[in-house]
């Protein structure tokens, strides 16, 4: 399976290499279309992870919809991103110094794809040995998904109806109104 | 159906938004909201019932044993928070109907009513939640609608606000989502109280550390901390005054109660406090927000961003008061969380009943209000002693129990410290006093009336509240010993 | 045999990938996008075989039904400047029957 | 060897996450923001997605043959964690459209003169 | 978009078929990778696909936004609803157990329900959230 390894790697690379892009591009609507590319690589990775569900939900939300959202939005702003006169210190020295916490304590973590990991050996086998005789069907992840965590996937449902609200909210309505005719309210 | 309370607290609302955002009709879906928080506010009575009788309550949802289905768990504290939460939404949304009528625009309402009713399930669903994930989960669903609520601000200036919210607010929720990782991966588990089991065993290992690291930024975050908490005050002074005072009073007290929860529940008092030392990070920076935040509040020109500073130096005391890692700072963090909740959103009430007759928040501009509007700044004068922490109001008592517990540990300077602050709180609090009862009027505002009752009503209800459990402090006092008590483990 | 096509997958991704970093134009980015867009669903499709689970090509199928309607939008955004008209409405034909 | 091998992913994982906080907190394009919040908030999707894996497992859907599956917990948390951003990121943008009619600007920078100048002339303590 | 002959053709043809692999992927989640939210990602990338290429009036002549609102908040409400019948039945909260008296059965109305609920959701919230952007007048 060493095949399956040298995929992963080379995906984490391409993936590296388009963030990378994302940072360096100013055009907005290359930004987007890289965006694109950064999902599908994703959805690939997480095929090679053995996560089709978490693939085809990352495929249909990058290729479907937020494309389209992000276009969506550029029809209504400028497509350039202008130079930022920010000073780059800083952030620098919190992205290092958080980067830096998470390598100390990633460490620690048991190896990659070991079975005897926590993972794999406190919670997990009772999903995969107990669901066919409790649930009984043959995707353990909509089991879990739509069963065992069946009030998280409630929440889930309620978070996308909020976003619905929230758009709905800011962008309906006083359509007619111009840049800069909004008056200072206090 | 008793035993189902846990789960009805936080679906109710969640439907009732559902068909709140469908209804034509502003009015309509205003009674819809007020019902669905007075029956929650009875229900979170109920379950405080039935925690004080019978000790703690745990519901497994989908009838799944915890570690593998997600469980409710409900001890003293968050029944209390519970309390907190309810009580503020069923105050704030009778006093929404006409702040927001003049706030928002008609077609708008029943949305809005639906996110506030979105937002108020979510806090309860954070409250209740025994497990983590399902934590993030309601804590986006109450971010995202306050995301909404903020941004809905008449002046443009809310936009910007909120869109730093979302930024700063997505940004802790991943760490928190980051910090979860890592303890699942050394764990395998979610539940807070397998949690608590398994991560003694682990303790040792880099990860655990590093996890509590991330847990602790991300919840600053959201908690609006010292150095973490730029995206508050304009947050606060732009969005509608209801949403103001409800967020005010419920967000910032919700993220303090996960972070007890995640320091004594799911760590531990000695990790957190004798592996981690957090009490020397906690202090300085609790300190440091009183003070520094109680100055800037001084020079405010605008009364919502005055105290939306004056509610990052309370987060200051409430922090203050976790840092003392004693049963009587335990108190006196928990007391203030349910007294700043009641003292700041009947300040924010009295501030939204005056920018609704007068349009405007601005100190100047609140010249001869006093006269004009004697109810409601005799409201804000109450809530203002109540901050400062005047005897008699509720701000007495958890300044008192802040001070004693100083005391217990021997910090004498940090105790004369939170004097000093007091009177810092006093000279913000005059500049508005003196601005509204020792000025004339402005030409062109003669005409300005008492604010209708709808407003005064919600308003001096807290006021009386502030009054009430100031001097029979007994119920709350006695619930935040056994829920401090709760946190350590220390048997009651 | 099933090596070989990965590795040649692979490298034709990397290929698009730098084309659509370097542009210059958008319609070089978008070819390479759509170019990329085909190589993920090869890809999927070898991966299926290299797992031994050709069940997930429903993957490549999502991918080959949606992946272009993120370039229409693009190209519609790029040539039209939004997305909601429909130019030269007398032309339409009004022939659309579910 | 075995360090790398066992830990190529989760060291890809802390670059892909200091990647997108870097474009989150360094650039002031707004909708440049949101697309680096979403690499930040991906870094974790595959952080998850990682633990869940196990070496020659196979996914966690019912085949015969097979008896050694990865986790499915993780992968159903990363599901309701990719809703949570899509659904940030739409909010997100919705909020960037009304910014930049309001103020006709997408760059923090020159949002944060308006706001400058609009409040010259009054006492406050900018900290922002 | 009319002289995009070609473009509209295709349209045409992929449509239905994107509707038909929506409702697949929804109703062989149990037994492959999908489920609700990925059904209604791909049911409402349809009617993206056809609002790109035939302008958004006529899509919302098919499908008004109104229903979208409705579709948004119902299914959610479905949800919930599921919750709210087993608590009735005497079950825990979204216990699907007591839907039925096999459990099995049980749990299969159960996910099948709520997975019903988290299309109508999913898919309502993004074509309103498509309608809001895309109906919203561009820069000037």
């Amino acid at each position: 399976m060493i095949l399956t390894e040298f995929v992963d790697i080379a995906l984490l690379a391409l993936l590296a290499i388009t963030g990378l892009a994302l940072l360096k591009i100013r055009d907005l609507v290359a930004v987007v279309m890289l965006g694109g590319i950064y999902s599908l690589l994703c959805a690939g990775l997480f095929l090679v992870m053995d996560a089709p569900d978490v693939a085809i939900t990352e495929a249909a939300v990058g290729v479907g919809i937020a494309t389209v959202l992000l276009v969506g939005a550029l029809t209504l702003i400028e497509r350039e991103e202008r130079p930022s006169q920010h000073s780059r210190a800083l952030p620098l020295v919190v992205v290092l110094f958080t980067g830096a916490m998470l390598t100390y304590g990633i460490l620690d973590v048991p190896p990659f794809g070991e079975a005897d990991n926590p993972v794999q050996e406190h919670v997990t086998p009772r999903y995969l040995e107990e669901q066919e005789e409790e649930i009984g069907v043959e995707n353990v992840v909509t089991a879990v998904l739509a069963s065992y965590r069946g009030y998280d996937t409630l929440g889930e449902t309620t978070v996308i109806f909020a976003a619905g609200i929230g758009v709905l909210l800011l962008l309906s309505g006083r359509k007619e109104r111009r840049a800069g005719s909004e008056e200072d309210a206090s | 159906m008793t035993e189902h309370l846990p789960v009805l607290q936080v679906a109710i609302p969640m439907m009732a938004a559902l068909v709140s955002a469908l209804i034509p009709r502003g009015r309509v879906a205003w009674g819809w909201a007020v019902a669905t928080c007075w029956i929650g506010l009875g229900i979170s009575m109920l379950i405080l019932g039935q925690v004080l009788a019978g000790g703690t309550i745990s519901y497994e949802l989908g009838g799944w044993a915890a570690p593998w289905g997600i469980e409710y768990r409900i001890d003293h504290v968050n029944a209390f928070v519970l309390l907190i939460v309810s009580g503020i939404g069923a105050v704030v949304a009778p006093f929404a109907r006409l702040s927001l009528e003049r706030e928002i625009e008609p077609s708008h309402l029943p949305r809005f009513y639906a996110a506030f009713l979105l937002c108020l399930s979510g806090l309860l669903g954070i409250t209740v939640t025994g497990d983590v994930f399902n934590l993030f989960v309601f804590l986006e669903v109450s971010s995202l609608t306050s995301y909404t609520m903020v941004a809905m601000g008449q002046d443009r200036r809310a936009l910007t606000a909120a869109y730093r919210y979302l930024i700063m607010g997505s940004i802790g929720a991943t760490f928190i989502v980051i910090g979860v990782g890592l303890l699942y991966a050394m764990t395998g588990t979610l539940n807070m109280a397998d949690l608590a089991e398994r991560i003694p065993e682990v303790a040792s290992t880099r990860t655990v550390p590093v996890a509590f690291g991330f847990l602790t930024v991300g919840i600053s975050l959201k908690l609006a901390l010292f150095p973490l908490h730029l995206w508050l005050p304009n947050a606060y002074t732009y969005s509608p005054s209801a949403a103001t005072a409800f967020l005010a009073a419920t967000a910032t007290k919700v993220a303090v109660y996960v972070l007890l929860r995640f320091f004594f529940t799911v760590f531990g008092a000695s990790f957190s406090f004798d592996v981690m030392q957090l009490d020397y990070v906690l202090l300085p920076l609790g300190l440091v927000a009183i003070f520094s935040m109680s100055m800037v509040a001084i020079f405010q020109e605008n009364v919502k961003r005055m105290l939306a500073y004056s509610s990052l130096a309370q987060i200051g005391y409430m922090v203050l008061g976790i840092s003392f890692a004693s049963v009587t700072g335990l108190t006196a963090g928990i007391l203030h969380l349910f007294n700043h909740a009641v003292i700041k959103c009947a300040l924010f009430l009295a501030v939204g009943s005056v920018f609704y007759r007068i349009g405007s928040v601005r100190i100047s501009a609140m010249a001869g209000v006093g006269r004009q509007m004697p109810w409601t700044m005799g409201a804000f004068v109450l809530g203002g002693f109540s901050l400062i922490g005047v005897p008699l109001t509720v701000g007495f008592i958890s300044k008192w129990y802040l001070i004693l517990a100083a005391i217990e540990r021997g910090w004498w300077p940090v105790a004369g410290l939170i004097l000093i602050t007091s009177l810092m709180a006093v000279v913000y609090i005059w500049r508005v006093v003196e601005s509204a009862y020792f000025q004339p009027a402005p030409g062109g505002r003669e005409s300005a009336r008492e604010a209708p009752l709808a407003l005064l009503l919600p308003t001096w209800a807290l006021i009386i509240a502030n009054l009430y459990f100031g001097i029979d402090a007994s119920l709350t006092t006695g619930v935040a010993i056994e829920a401090a008590r709760a946190l350590l483990g220390v048997g009651s | 045999m099933i090596v070989l096509s990965t590795l040649a997958i692979l490298a034709a991704m990397t290929m698009a990938i730098i084309r659509g970093l370097r542009g210059p134009t958008v319609y070089d980015r978008v070819l390479a996008v759509n170019m990329f867009g085909t190589a993920t669903v090869l890809l999927i499709a070898v991966l299926g075989f290299l797992t031994g689970r050709p069940d997930f090509l429903d993957l490549a199928l999502l991918y080959a039904l949606l992946s272009f309607i993120g370039t229409v939008a693009l190209l519609k955004y790029v040539s039209y400047g939004d997305l909601s008209s429909s130019e030269h409405p007398e032309e339409e034909e009004d022939t659309w029957t579910w | 060897m075995e360090f790398v091998f066992g830990y190529y992913n989760y060291l890809a994982v802390v670059f892909l996450m200091m990647l997108g906080f870097y474009i989150v907190v360094s650039r002031g394009n707004l909708v440049k923001t949101l697309v680096g919040l979403s690499v930040f908030q991906t870094s974790v999707f595959i952080f998850y997605i990682s633990l869940a894996r196990i070496r020659g497992g196979t996914a966690p859907i019912y085949v015969e043959g097979e008896t050694l599956y990865s986790s499915p917990l993780p992968q159903v948390l990363i599901l309701t964690a990719i809703v949570v951003s899509i659904s940030t990121t739409a909010l997100g943008l919705a909020i960037v459209v009304r910014i930049r009619e309001a103020y006709g600007t997408i760059e923090e920078d020159e949002i944060d003169g308006i706001e400058y100048a609009e409040e010259v002339g009054v006492p406050d303590i900018r900290w922002s | 978009m009319s002289r995009n002959v070609i473009l509209r053709i295709a349209t045409k043809v992929l449509c239905p078929n994107i509707f038909l692999f929506a409702l697949y992927v929804q109703f062989h989640g149990d037994y492959g990778p999908g489920g609700g939210f990925q059904a209604g990602v791909i049911m409402a990338a349809g009617f993206v696909l056809y609002a790109l290429v035939y302008g958004l009036e006529r899509t919302q002549g098919v499908f008004p936004p109104l229903w979208g609102h409705v579709s948004m908040a119902s299914g959610a409400f479905l949800y919930a609803g599921v919750g709210v019948v087993t608590l009735l039945l005497g079950g825990n909260f979204l216990d699907y157990n007591a839907l039925a008296v096999d459990h099995h059965d049980g749990q299969h109305w159960g996910i099948f329900t709520v997975e019903l609920g988290v299309l109508l959701t999913v898919f309502g919230a993004m074509i309103s959230i498509f309608y809001a952007f895309a109906g919203r007048r561009g820069l000037d």
